[in-house]
């Protein structure tokens, strides 16, 4: 079970306190109504999902309620950092290839 | 279908005598707690005394919120109820006068949210004064006296029964006197602010009230638990 | 190969046990195949086991990084059943459930498929309309369901408090007669020993490093153990690993890996002779033939390759348990554990085409993997014999979460598991 | 009756003196139907010793009769039932953990008719040939029917012990602690580290699993400082007890070592009393701790020699024959031969010496062994058989011989002939496992060290250390030395006022050791799948020669073998046996351990109850109940209530001799011809500040808000960024700057967080704030043609006139002397008034209201009513008629969809999706049954045609159906392919009991289809 500092009450939290939101960073497309089907389908449900560091959004449910980030090992479950909405993180990830995938 | 529902009940204790009343220009007050009728209870609690609760009678509560212009807020509580935001986090500031303790009292919640509890009747004045001393800055004042019950738990194994029901480190090396903060009780949620040593102040929501004087009571067997009378 | 029997079992006591025959070789790679399965859980053994067994494709390979069925297939709650909502699935998992019946005589291993039912609890009246609904949508595409009262519920599990006193009393049930649980290790083994039998090469120990794409399309995979193995398809059959396979070969999956918990008590005396699975408080539950009372929990919320998960999903599930069954309060649960589960936005799985050229993926089970097993291998051999989807596979394209055809079994209840 | 068989069990083998127990406290126990006595202080297991009791169990697989072979938690065979009354049974309690306590009642789980005759025992004999590996894989297929009635016979044979057919009658509970370092395992390095920390004045905890704290040095016959080692013991747990910044837990295991240093510890607070648990004590309680650093400090269990019938009871571990006779002043037996591999294993046959009975020999494998203890056997004057080992027990039910031989240096086969040493007791030693198992628990793996012929915690992230037994350390003085320094280390991370040197080491004066052995399975003069059985992991009755065929059926991954043998999976979780079968497939595979790979161990490290894990959060206390604030009004009314969510809502509120479609009938009719009432409270309130809370608005619900002025209410639909439906409610413009939303009781959080998410991570610079004040609002709903006179007999200050105040308004005033929010809004399409006011006047209100509403009569209607009413104007329940795969367009509300905003709301790109825009879609509409009468159940599948064969083609289903007394027939609403293109056309609904029920589709309203009565 993890012990979660939050970035905003400034301390460690058990857990249960708090709720994660899934991947981090998820821009919502600017211009919606100009999306293609593929495009608004890859920010709607098609993740990250990696092995090992990730960036992913909790929020302090029993706390502060605000939203933050945690940067993540999901094999080893460590904690590397959080921080708030709106900062960078100082983790780098690791590149990723991702070509353009077709629509088949 | 057959449609099996039960017939539900409140917490043991429950159905007390009910309150008279007459004229219904004359607004009867519940507490989250009135059906427990803890004055009774208060009487009938003679087995040990390592835990002490109480249900503080209405109390006014104002939600306020403020992110840039947190410094208007500040102001206008000086000039309305003279007292000042918290300065550090989970922390709060504290009005009393005379022989009241804790007139006012502001609780932090968030960076950009705080707690200012006050005598029920004033609540509304209160929220008046602040918005028109506010006048068109972007804060927000949420009257929500209605919507939470204020307990107070006292006692040498008050803190073991907080152990019980917070994931929080309530050791008082870490939750200190003047220390409020927003976590779990149980299954339901609580603002817990140690009022001094061996007391503390549990802020829950109205809807949940009875479950938490419940679950305090299950909590509470191993040291004996007493009612007092607020 | 010898087939098992009583006469085989006799025979080989006679001999001290001491001249079984392998299960299954020890083959060292060949350079290509027609087909590689990359994952040797259940769901990849069956696929390969058809593949050879009904498509007679004579060069096959399973390409496992670990151990046969080290990864979900031995770490589910083997609850098999198909009563699912929609038809889509309804009828996937039918499929399924057919192929189960007969499963241990065709592999000629007991996979200890045991029908003893599952029941589908309601605890409210919302409970009560999906299950109805679901129910005659199950009756109407030919699976077997009954809508049970809290009266019958008792009846078939006497241990359940259905006294109407609990927080939230069962109201009623789902109930499909024809579901149960298996063996799972067995599952695995059975489909691989008959595979091995059919001339497919079951390849252990070997990490697939890499996909290898020419041209838009899969030519074969970098392994770790065996360098380049080349391939006319690939099928990724690696739940719990997808995500990874699929970043290999250059594109996302809707997909988000989580675990999910389950545990054991110690061996007791016979209680519970069905499954009871239970939405609105969170748990389910059966009984093995060695006495442990099997209990599944809810999925966590992050992300998580740790094949473990966080305490409290344990602590609540034991309250649901305690809730439904309060008779084992005393007894000793005895072992945790965690899966990685893939779950998909619609809790449906993906046996798709890629964006790239063939290269398949059959992923995204969720928490229904292990009851879809042979179903699954059967309708993904297909797709990669044939190369476009038949009519059971069709609607579980992963390019659904583009237009928009989501079968969305979240909406109704009692189906998540 | 008790004192009549005390005679026939005297407790021969009690040594006269010694031991830690009560001599002067005489507790009487049942085993088995008998009576017998010990002292407090023992287990049941050194008691069942003293008493010269033997068989306490059967095999699982063979039916063999086994007995006690441990002292601790590693037990594998002393597995009862215990529990004196049906409420208060115990299944799978290890004899060597429960404490003994005045009237115990207690039984061996498996045999019949009794333990030492058990009829399964000849199946056993026979069929065990047969049952190798495998077996029930390989049959039981044909004919494929009969599986089933084969899996009886099966389950008939599942299980140890039994649960209890009553509900428990004790209680549990949690508690949370958080500290700073946390020390597992008590003996001498763990009381070692404990002090040293706790003298820095860091907060420490420390939990043992066994009563008394001291680990092996109970026992131990050492010095420390100069004092018996019982003593320092007790020095050092006064001393603890002393700092108020440590808790000092006994009887409490740690049970899980999960991520972040979260630890399970389960205390059982009461097993030592009695079956239940003392008034007002919890029986166990689980301690959550979280830790900064965790120091391991569990020991090691020794390894017993896997050898020919080596299940034969009277085969035990060395220590545990020292912990016998030290502890609890037992002697296990008469005659004693001891095999070791190692020094340590002498000590028993000491010990055994030392109290005046016969050591018939110690046979050591090791042919040239040096040390201090082998020149202490010969002072004592043992035999002692050098390079040999006992390759068989021998003996019906108990050992009566043991047959050894010579055997060559690495232990591979026998070397001379094997002769028979009269014996009753075997002790061996295989050395020492040490207990890793919660390294294991995070995903870290154990690291094997040939020096030490054992698994180490491997590496890992978190901030855990070892010291003692556990890291491989195998003298006191090192043992002690590493808790010290783990101690210091880990009180040094988490204070800045460290003490250097809080603790200077005491004085220990080791033994010279002798390296030991590395032998696993005893060579025998047959090959193991000839040889008489030899055990492996008792409990799962996995053998040698198992371990070793499973190896050539192919399964080579130590994970295929412990599956497939089921090695490991036993309540002891293969404490004992594990490393012992790894090194025998290890050596058929030709491998190193190392290669072979590793033994992971999962949580619980012991068993623990459901009870205990479950802790207070049972029955009443499950899961919260909300209450609105009128709820004992409506208990004191008669309602029934439903549960939606965690509320409680009024159902419906019969009368006396009232079915339930009576109550429905009166409150809906009552409600449209004069005045009902309706506690809303539950319906999730958001207050909306701020100066884009307008914007904000319009962006999470689907219709305009723009142009809402304050005074008004509008009804508002929220999508997901799919497009489907998610929550709907009306939402009212309190000033320019200030909404309040409703929500549904259901989506309230729900529908906060995403406010909340959205705000906070995509529009941060609108400029708006969201509040909660679902519980600060009592909500009240008077409906009905005299809802307004009633309103205006406890309202005075709003204008009510139907021009001043209209529908979908809103108004703030008093009512009944309270201050009011009064919204004219309606569910129900009748006149209507949402009355708002502070919870804690809304049963005052509500009262007043009743007081008021004589004359109307007017009448509290539930849920139930409520959905009628609302089904009979067409109006939809996000969740009922919906399903999360309904857009706006499907449930016919293009109304309140608009597209026209500037900016994309949620949901509408979602829902230009290809497959949404697609025809025949599934789409809300009316029912109407051809015969009035009946009632279409919800959930029932609509068809086009009936007469198809299954699979039937299906169109859609109900949604909500109802009789309704105010349109006088049964109505429906239910979503239908196409539908709203169909109307005037029938489905037919084939249902279960064989009836089909055509339904024509038509609109959805049934009542005042103009809408008039709601504007009146």
């Amino acid at each position: 079970m993890f012990n979660i500092y939050c970035p905003y009450c400034e301390e460690h939290r058990e857990e249960e306190e708090f709720h994660p939101s899934g991947q981090a960073h998820l821009a919502r497309p600017a211009d919606a109504d100009a999306c293609t089907d593929k495009e608004w389908g890859d920010f709607l449900y098609f993740r990250k999902n990696p092995r090992g560091l990730h960036q992913e959004l909790w929020q302090h449910t029993a706390g502060c309620r605000k939203f933050f980030n945690i940067t993540r090992d999901t094999v080893s479950y460590q904690i590397l950092e959080t921080y708030k909405v709106g900062q960078s993180p100082q983790v780098k990830l690791p590149e990723v290839k991702l070509e353009e995938p077709r629509h088949g | 279908m057959e449609k099996i529902l039960v017939s539900d009940q409140y917490a043991p204790d429950s159905l007390s005598e009910r309150a008279e009343f007459g004229d219904i220009n004359v607004p009867v007050v519940e507490t989250a707690l009135q059906h427990v009728n803890l004055r009774q209870v208060a009487t009938r609690t003679g087995s040990g005394h390592g835990v002490s609760f109480s249900e503080l009678p209405v109390t006014g509560l104002l939600v306020l919120r403020a992110r840039s212009e947190r410094a208007a807020l500040q102001s206008a509580l000086q000039t309305t109820v003279n007292i000042k935001l918290p300065d550090t986090l989970q922390s709060e500031v504290s009005v009393s006068s005379g022989s009241h303790k804790s007139v006012y009292c502001i609780r932090w919640v968030a960076p950009d949210e705080w707690m200012l509890s006050c005598p029920a009747q004033d609540a509304f004045d209160i929220e008046t004064r602040l918005r028109s001393s506010l006048g068109g800055n972007s804060v927000a004042i949420v009257n929500v006296t209605g919507g939470y019950s204020v307990l107070q738990l006292s006692g040498q194994h008050a803190n073991d029964v907080l152990k019980k029901s917070t994931v929080y480190d309530v050791h008082p090396q870490n939750f200190s006197v003047g220390k409020v903060v927003n976590t779990t009780f149980a299954k339901a949620q609580v603002m817990l602010r140690c009022v001094s040593n061996d007391e503390y102040e549990l802020i829950v929501r109205r809807s949940f009230a009875d479950y938490v004087w419940h679950w305090i009571q299950v909590a509470s067997k191993e040291y004996g638990l007493s009612v007092s009378r607020s | 190969m010898t087939r098992f029997s009583g006469f085989s079992l006799f025979k080989n006591a006679l001999q001290h046990q001491e001249n079984w025959q392998r299960m299954w070789r020890n083959p060292t790679p060949k350079a290509h195949y027609d087909f590689i399965v990359v994952g040797g859980g259940g769901h990849g053994l069956a696929t390969a086991y058809y593949l050879a067994k009904v498509h007679q494709k004579s060069s096959v390979a399973v390409i496992e990084k670990g151990w046969l069925g080290g990864g979900n297939t031995g770490r589910n709650t083997t609850i098999v059943r198909s009563n699912y909502l929609w038809d889509e699935a309804a009828h996937l998992y039918e499929h399924a459930m057919k192929l189960w019946e007969g499963l241990s005589q065709d592999l000629n291993y007991n996979v200890m498929f045991s029908q003893r039912g599952v029941m589908n609890l309601g605890h409210n009246l919302q409970d009560m309309r999906d299950i109805e609904r679901r129910v005659n949508a199950n009756r109407l595409n030919g699976i077997d369901g009954e809508v049970l009262d809290a009266k019958q519920c008792q009846e078939i599990v006497p241990i359940m408090d259905c006294s109407g006193s609990t927080r939230y009393p069962v109201l009623g049930a789902s109930w499909q007669p024809r579901a149960g649980v298996a063996r799972h290790d067995a599952v695995a083994w059975g489909y691989a020993r008959g595979a091995d039998q059919l001339g497919v090469d079951i390849i252990q120990q070997c990490e697939v490093t890499d996909i290898l794409v020419e041209d838009g399309a899969a030519i074969g995979v970098e392994t770790k153990q065996h360098g380049t193995i080349k391939a006319g398809r690939i099928g990724c059959v690696a739940a719990g690993h997808s995500g990874v396979l699929a970043g290999m070969a250059g594109f996302q999956l809707p997909i988000e890996s989580h675990p999910l918990q389950a545990f054991v008590s110690e061996p007791i005396k016979p209680i519970l002779d069905t499954v009871v699975m239970s939405n609105a408080v969170h748990g389910y539950m059966s009984q093995s033939d060695k006495g442990d009372l099997v209990i599944g929990a809810g999925i966590d919320g992050y992300v998580g390759y740790g094949q473990r998960g966080s305490f409290p999903v344990i602590e609540h599930t034991a309250h649901a348990i305690m809730e439904l069954f309060p008779v084992v309060s005393r007894v000793h649960m005895n072992r945790q554990w965690g899966g990685i589960v893939d779950t998909t936005p619609d809790a449906c799985p993906i046996l798709s085409a890629t964006p790239v050229e063939n290269l398949f993926f059959n992923c995204g089970w969720g928490t229904g993997g292990f009851k879809a097993t042979p179903g699954s291998g059967h309708v993904f051999a297909d797709l990669l014999a044939k190369g476009r989807p038949n009519k059971l596979a069709e609607a579980f394209s992963m390019f659904r979460f583009y237009d928009g055809a989501l079968i969305d079994e979240h909406g109704a209840a009692g189906v998540a598991h | 009756m008790v004192d009549l068989i005390q005679g026939r069990y005297v407790q021969k083998n009690r040594l006269p003196s010694g031991g830690r127990i009560n001599r002067d406290k005489i507790l009487t126990f049942r085993f088995d139907n008998r009576y017998y006595k010990g002292y407090e202080g023992d287990t049941i297991a050194s008691a069942l010793l003293a008493n010269g009791v033997k068989v306490v169990g059967r095999s699982f697989k063979y039916s063999r009769p086994r007995g006690i072979m441990s002292a601790g938690v590693e037990e594998p065979n002393a597995i009862l039932q215990v529990g004196s009354t049906e409420a208060t049974q115990v299944p799978n309690v290890r004899a060597t953990e429960q404490p003994l306590y005045d009237g115990l009642v207690c039984s061996t789980v498996n045999g019949w008719p009794h333990v030492n005759f058990d009829v399964m025992s000849l199946l056993g004999r026979i069929g065990g040939n047969m049952m190798g590996p495998g077996f029930y894989y390989k049959t039981f297929m044909f004919p494929a029917f009969m599986w089933e009635t084969y899996e009886k016979f099966i389950r008939r044979a599942a299980g140890l012990g039994r649960a209890p057919k009553e509900r428990d009658v004790d209680s549990y509970d949690h508690m949370h602690h958080h500290v700073d370092v946390m020390i597992v395992g008590a003996g001498a390095a763990g009381l070692s580290a404990a002090l040293a920390a706790a003298r820095t004045g860091v907060r420490v905890m420390i939990a043992d699993e066994r009563s008394e704290m001291g680990g092996g040095l109970l026992h131990s016959t050492t010095s420390i400082d100069k004092l018996p080692a019982t003593q320092w013991v007790a020095k050092v747990c006064h001393e603890l007890d002393g700092l108020d910044n440590v808790v000092r837990l006994s009887r409490s295991v740690v049970n899980g070592l999960h991520d972040h240093n979260f630890l399970t510890v389960n205390e059982r607070r009461t097993h030592h009393l009695g079956d239940q648990a003392p008034e007002g004590v919890t029986r166990e309680r689980i301690h959550k701790v979280r830790a900064h650093t965790v120091i391991l400090a569990t020991g090691a269990h020794e390894r017993p020699l896997v050898f020919g019938n080596n299940d034969l009871p009277g085969c035990m571990q060395c220590s545990a024959v020292s912990e016998y006779i030290r502890r609890y002043a037992v002697v296990p037996g008469g005659s004693l031969v001891v095999m070791t591999t190692n020094d340590a294993g002498y000590q028993c046959a000491f010990d055994w010496h030392d109290v005046g009975r016969e050591v018939v020999a110690i046979v050591d494998t090791r042919a040239n062994a040096d040390s201090d203890v082998i020149a202490q056997a010969k002072q004592r004057e043992i035999t002692l058989i050098k390079g040999s080992a006992v390759i068989e027990a021998r003996g019906q039910g108990r050992v009566t011989k043991a047959m050894v031989a010579s055997i060559n240096a690495d232990g591979s086969f026998v070397t001379g002939e094997p002769r028979t040493l009269i014996c009753d007791t075997i002790a061996s030693s295989g050395g020492w496992s040490p207990a890793v198992h919660l390294s294991c628990h995070t995903g870290s793996r154990p690291r094997w060290r040939d020096d030490i012929l054992g698994f180490v915690p491997g590496e890992t992230h978190e901030q855990v250390l070892s010291a003692g037994g556990v890291a491989g350390t195998q003298t006191l003085s090192a043992c002690i030395q590493e808790g010290i320094k783990a101690g210091t280390e880990a009180a040094a991370k988490c204070s800045n006022s460290s003490v250097a040197d809080a603790m200077s080491a005491p004085v220990v004066e080791d033994e010279l050791h002798a390296p030991a052995m590395a032998l696993y399975l005893v060579p025998h003069t047959k090959a193991p799948t000839r040889a008489s059985k030899q055990f492996v992991d008792m409990q799962n009755d996995v053998t040698a020669a198992g371990l070793q065929v499973s190896t050539h059926e192919g399964f080579e991954s130590i994970e295929h073998v412990k599956r497939y043998t089921a090695m490991g999976f036993g309540t002891d979780q293969g404490k004992t046996g594990n490393v012992n079968g790894m090194a025998i497939v290890a050596k058929t595979l030709g491998q190193s351990i190392a290669e072979t790979g590793t033994t992971v161990f999962r949580p619980n490290y012991t068993p623990v109850t459901f009870g205990a894990v479950a802790g207070s959060h049972t029955g009443a206390l499950f899961d919260p109940k909300r209450f609105t604030p009128m709820h004992r009004w409506h208990v004191e009314h008669g309602a029934l209530f439903e549960n939606v969510g965690q509320w409680k809502r009024p159902w419906y509120f019969p009368r006396q001799g009232e079915s339930m479609q009576d109550t429905l009938n009166r409150e809906c009719v009552a409600t449209r011809t004069s005045v009902g009432i309706l506690d809303a409270s539950t319906l999730g309130k958001i207050d909306i500040q701020g100066d884009d809370a307008r914007e904000f608005l319009g962006r999470v619900y689907t219709n305009a808000w723009a142009k809402l002025p304050p005074g008004r209410c509008r009804y508002g639909l929220m999508c997901g960024e799919d497009g489907m439906v998610m929550d709907d409610g009306v939402t009212s413009c309190l000033a320019e700057n200030h909404f309040l939303m409703t929500t549904t009781t259901g989506g309230a959080a729900h529908v906060l967080n995403w406010l909340e998410l959205y705000h906070q991570t995509e529009w941060p610079e609108l400029d708006v704030y969201f509040t909660s004040v679902t519980d600060h609002w009592a909500t009240m709903t008077i409906a009905g043609p005299n809802s307004r006179a009633l309103l205006a007999k406890v309202c005075s200050d709003i204008d009510l006139d139907k021009d001043a105040f209209k529908f979908m308004d809103w108004r703030s005033g008093s009512v009944a002397g309270v201050p009011a929010r009064v919204f004219r809004i309606s569910f129900t399409g009748e006149l209507s008034y949402e009355i708002n006011v502070p919870a804690h006047y809304g049963l005052h209100v509500w009262e007043a209201l009743f007081e008021q509403g004589k004359e109307f009569d007017l009448t509290a209607y539930g849920t139930e009513s409520m959905h009628v009413l609302r089904a009979e104007k067409g109006f939809v329940i996000v969740g009922q008629d919906t399903d999360g795969s309904i857009t706006p367009i499907d449930m016919d509300h293009a109304w309140a969809v608009a597209n026209n905003k500037p900016f994309s709301y949620i949901g509408k790109r979602g829902m230009q999706r290809e497959d949404c825009l697609r025809p025949n879609r599934k789409q809300l509409v009316g029912l109407e049954t051809v015969d009035p009468a009946v009632v279409l159940p919800e959930g029932a599948q609509a068809v086009r045609n009936p007469e198809q064969s299954i699979p039937m083609t299906m169109v859609g289903h109900v949604t909500s159906s109802y009789y309704s007394a105010n349109a006088g027939r049964s109505i429906a609403m239910g979503v239908i392919r196409d539908g709203i293109n169909r109307h005037g056309e029938s489905v037919f609904f084939p249902l279960a009991d064989g009836r089909t029920i055509e339904a024509r589709i038509r609109n959805t309203v049934w009542v005042d289809p103009d809408g008039e009565r709601q504007k009146s």
